[in-house]
């Protein structure tokens, strides 16, 4: 496994594990239908339910409780759209946090605009953090959803959500939470969260990118977002995805076996990097909190004075064969490219231009970390020298 | 993303610096992104730019697209510069990408200051 | 390749082609996020632009026009919710035909509960066919959409959807065309069929499971079914299912490249099957077009009196190892199992029972066909003898 | 879907067929899903059955129950029929899926008419 070496944007996308690789490769061949009741079809049915149950243990949930999806975003929406259009008729407000994902952002603003809802946006505070009572002063009579993300990508901030189920729950509003960052970096237990529904992707705990699940704790009466032939308990249509279904119970089973592992790793990994950079960068700032703490081990957005981060990014890429972030991939699409996230905990425009993110994965070594750090030390000097 | 041109040149801007005794010195600044240049030389008898050295703050492109210049400048005549057509500036970056147009406009902007800049030498 | 040996169901799922496989095992090590703007990123974009052009070119679309799904029944929503979802201020009429996919169905049915919208159903022949007459007499002032599908799963038949389409677009309607059993085996051609939109789905022909696309000529003001980070034009929201897309670029490109042969091939098994069938037992009977005209050619759908289909197909997968299929592998999940295609043109509910479908495919040899015609007919007196 | 009773059961339905001079003869239909069995007999002096085949039309399941039903009576004596535990009837199909629950309900039929054939030799 080297041919990832250098990679230091985990929170984007990860590799798939040699493990979740093995069960394609065996997959391959499995073919039948699993709606079909022939017995490969039930065979292959057998399968997509082992991958369910992996998946489940992974949240603490159980088996009946996760639909399978074609990844986070379709989470995020099929979550959304479920509770908003049961409320279609009375349209209330929606209780969103300013650094959400662009998937729940895009719902939430299609919502408004579309159907009337009102929109209370929720600002973290200076270090990424949503505090709760600015959630309780956010309620209305008429709120149907909360949805707040359990760790944010950009900033590795880990939110306050249990406190935020409780109240969601005492005042019976819908709670989404899109954990689609937190499931595989930290432990998430459906089972003392109080929260309806919660979202998780493959692609970020080394299983196949276009797969995901959606943890709904209540399937009565759902909205499908894909009508269909009757899968996932008849509320998500589509011939399963096989292969899909399969490097995601294989990922979500490796994640809950090591992740106290990878914890302790990224612990390392974090204190080294700082230690490191630091030294050579006093300058350098912490965007995320600072010290780690409510905070995924894995990431580190910075800001180093003086200059750009897309000037850095381009040099660590080309001269030192490493990748970061300019903030969330996605964004990169789009023409201007200033990072909502960092907007929202109150940087300025300037200190955006100078800010990047690092993700460690588990198979970032230490010896990466050090070769990072001189890389980035390298670069920001030419910089400077190039600045004057 | 970055075409090997480009590539070449913020890798290793090797016309970076300043010079101690210019002879004139261009400065260019992009409102929009806040990228600037400045650049400055060193201009012989018979009109020859004999150093030419930049500063610049801002992206990746912006950098190359100022090495870039000061290596074009380099030991060539200031009439040489100030007739260079069109094509030849559009082809010194390579092909770029839409996000990256505006570099092209400050390379051009760059060429048109140093077309200006006085035969006469300047002390200053 | 020899593990579908006796397989019959291809119009349920197609196993991967060597070619698709193998272009699986070269992309494990790809893994960069396709909307990274590093260099690893870009190669991924490239690669599913690749597989976009090679999916377009397999309809005669541009590349631009072709979003990627999880499947037909994504694609099939979301081009329905899209044109619905304009109009729901001023709910008007859906015209949809009764043997449409369920995935067609349920969302036609959730817009009219749901919405107000009304629903003319279209019957079709007796052999299965709508005719364009009956689309034209339901035309009404307030047609929001017509939906056909381009051909049907259980019985085969090709609908005239050019002339549907002539008469959708000469009435403004927004004409979309499930084109999910088509599309692989028979020449498509979205140039010349003046179609809004089309739905696919890469594992009817030899691609993967969990991944389609949706042809859509207009791309302008979208309500997307997945909002989200700005892929797919920003329509389709959600990191792309790399391996899939991969998959069924490969799939639509040895489709286009073997469309003729497959058919020259089905052309061939039909006519045998039907020789031997008919001699063996002469009052079978074909429940879809008589001759296989405006039919998929690996497409049979039969009706043997006097014995159950059910113990027919139990027969042949447990004593002769033949797979064939009772309706649309969908059904099975449900369970009332009799088809709503076989209803719609008519056939009592004896007839259901005595019914089934056999899809041939690319890997079906003319032996497997005689093995096949044998094992109906040893299984066939089986059961009469059982019945006496 | 079909355990391995009933597949080998459906797949070899070794006791399918008439009895030339039937003892007795027990019909059942199924007015849902127009299943319908009939079970013909033979009965020795000495209350065993001695023949027993059947005709059915159904779903393979169906078959299978009807099978396992006439291998069951057959060489058993009248009173063990009569006598059988409802454990018993519900262990003979092995294990069923919910949609196959119908054929359980089909054989405790099949067994309650069974006990019901008078004990003296019916000459029809
Ligand atoms: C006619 C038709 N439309 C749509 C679908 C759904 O496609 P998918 O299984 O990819 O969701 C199918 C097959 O299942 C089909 O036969
Ligand atoms: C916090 C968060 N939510 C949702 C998503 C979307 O997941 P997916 O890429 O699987 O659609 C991502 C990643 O892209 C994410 O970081």
């Amino acid at each position: 496994m080297t041919y990832f070496n250098g990679y230091f944007d985990y929170n984007s996308t990860t590799p798939m594990s040699d493990g979740v690789i093995k069960e394609l490769e065996k997959a391959f061949t499995l073919f039948a239908n699993p709606s079909s009741s022939s017995k490969q079809g039930r065979e292959c049915k057998n399968i997509i339910n082992l991958a369910r149950k992996y998946t489940a243990d992974l949240i603490g949930a159980e088996p009946e409780e996760i639909i399978f999806t074609s990844g986070g975003s379709e989470s995020n929406n099929f979550a959304v759209k479920n509770r908003l259009l049961k409320s279609i008729q009375q349209p209330g407000t929606i209780i969103v946090s300013t650094i959400e994902h662009s998937s729940i952002l895009s719902i939430v603003d299609y919502f408004k605009k579309e159907f009337g809802f009102s929109v209370k946006r929720i600002s973290p505070s200076r270090k990424g953090f949503i505090e709760t009572n600015t959630i309780l002063k956010a309620l209305t009579p008429d709120t149907r959803l909360i949805t707040i993300m359990m760790a944010n990508n950009e900033l590795g901030n880990i939110q306050p959500i249990y406190e935020i189920a409780e109240i969601a729950a005492a005042n019976n509003i819908f709670f989404h939470v899109d954990g689609v960052q937190a499931v595989g970096k930290i432990p998430v237990d459906v089972r003392l969260l109080k929260v309806d529904s919660l979202s998780i992707s493959a692609h970020k705990f080394y299983g196949p990118k276009g797969v995901g699940a959606l943890y709904l704790r209540n399937s009565k009466n759902v909205h499908p977002l894909i009508h269909g032939g009757g899968q996932e308990k008849g509320i998500r249509g589509g011939t399963e995805n096989l292969m899909g279904i399969i490097g995601m119970g294989q990922a979500a089973l490796e994640a809950k076996e090591s992740l106290s592992k990878w914890q302790a790793h990224f612990t390392q990994l974090r204190s080294a990097f700082c230690k490191q950079l630091f030294e050579k960068i006093p300058d350098a700032e912490l965007n995320g909190p600072d010290d780690g703490k409510d905070c995924l081990l894995n990431t580190l957005n910075l800001y180093i004075p003086r200059i750009r981060a897309e000037a850095l990014s381009a040099l660590l890429e080309h001269k030192h064969h490493c990748i970061i972030s300019l903030g969330a991939a996605c964004s990169n699409n789009k023409v201007l490219n200033l990072s909502h996230v960092l907007k929202a905990i109150g940087l300025s425009e300037e200190k955006i231009k100078g800010s990047f993110r690092i993700s460690f994965g588990q198979y970032t070594r230490m010896d990466d970390v050090r070769k990072l750090v001189e890389a980035i030390y390298q670069s920001y000097q030419v910089l400077m020298s190039v600045s004057g | 993303m970055y075409n090997s041109i480009i590539i070449e040149n913020f890798s290793n801007p090797c016309h970076s610096g300043k010079v101690t005794s210019p002879d004139f010195s261009i400065e260019l600044g992009n409102p929009v992104c806040g990228d600037k240049i400045i650049v400055q030389g060193v201009i012989s008898d018979d009109r020859v730019i004999t150093e030419s050295r930049f500063q610049a703050w801002g992206c990746a492109t912006t950098i190359a697209t100022a090495n870039i210049f000061c290596g074009y400048l380099l030991n060539r005549c200031l009439d040489a510069i100030r007739g260079i057509k069109t094509e030849k500036i559009n082809e010194l970056l390579g092909e770029l990408e839409p996000s990256q147009y505006h570099c092209l406009e400050m390379l051009r902007e760059l060429f048109q200051k140093a077309g200006e800049i006085s035969s006469d030498k300047q002390y200053n």
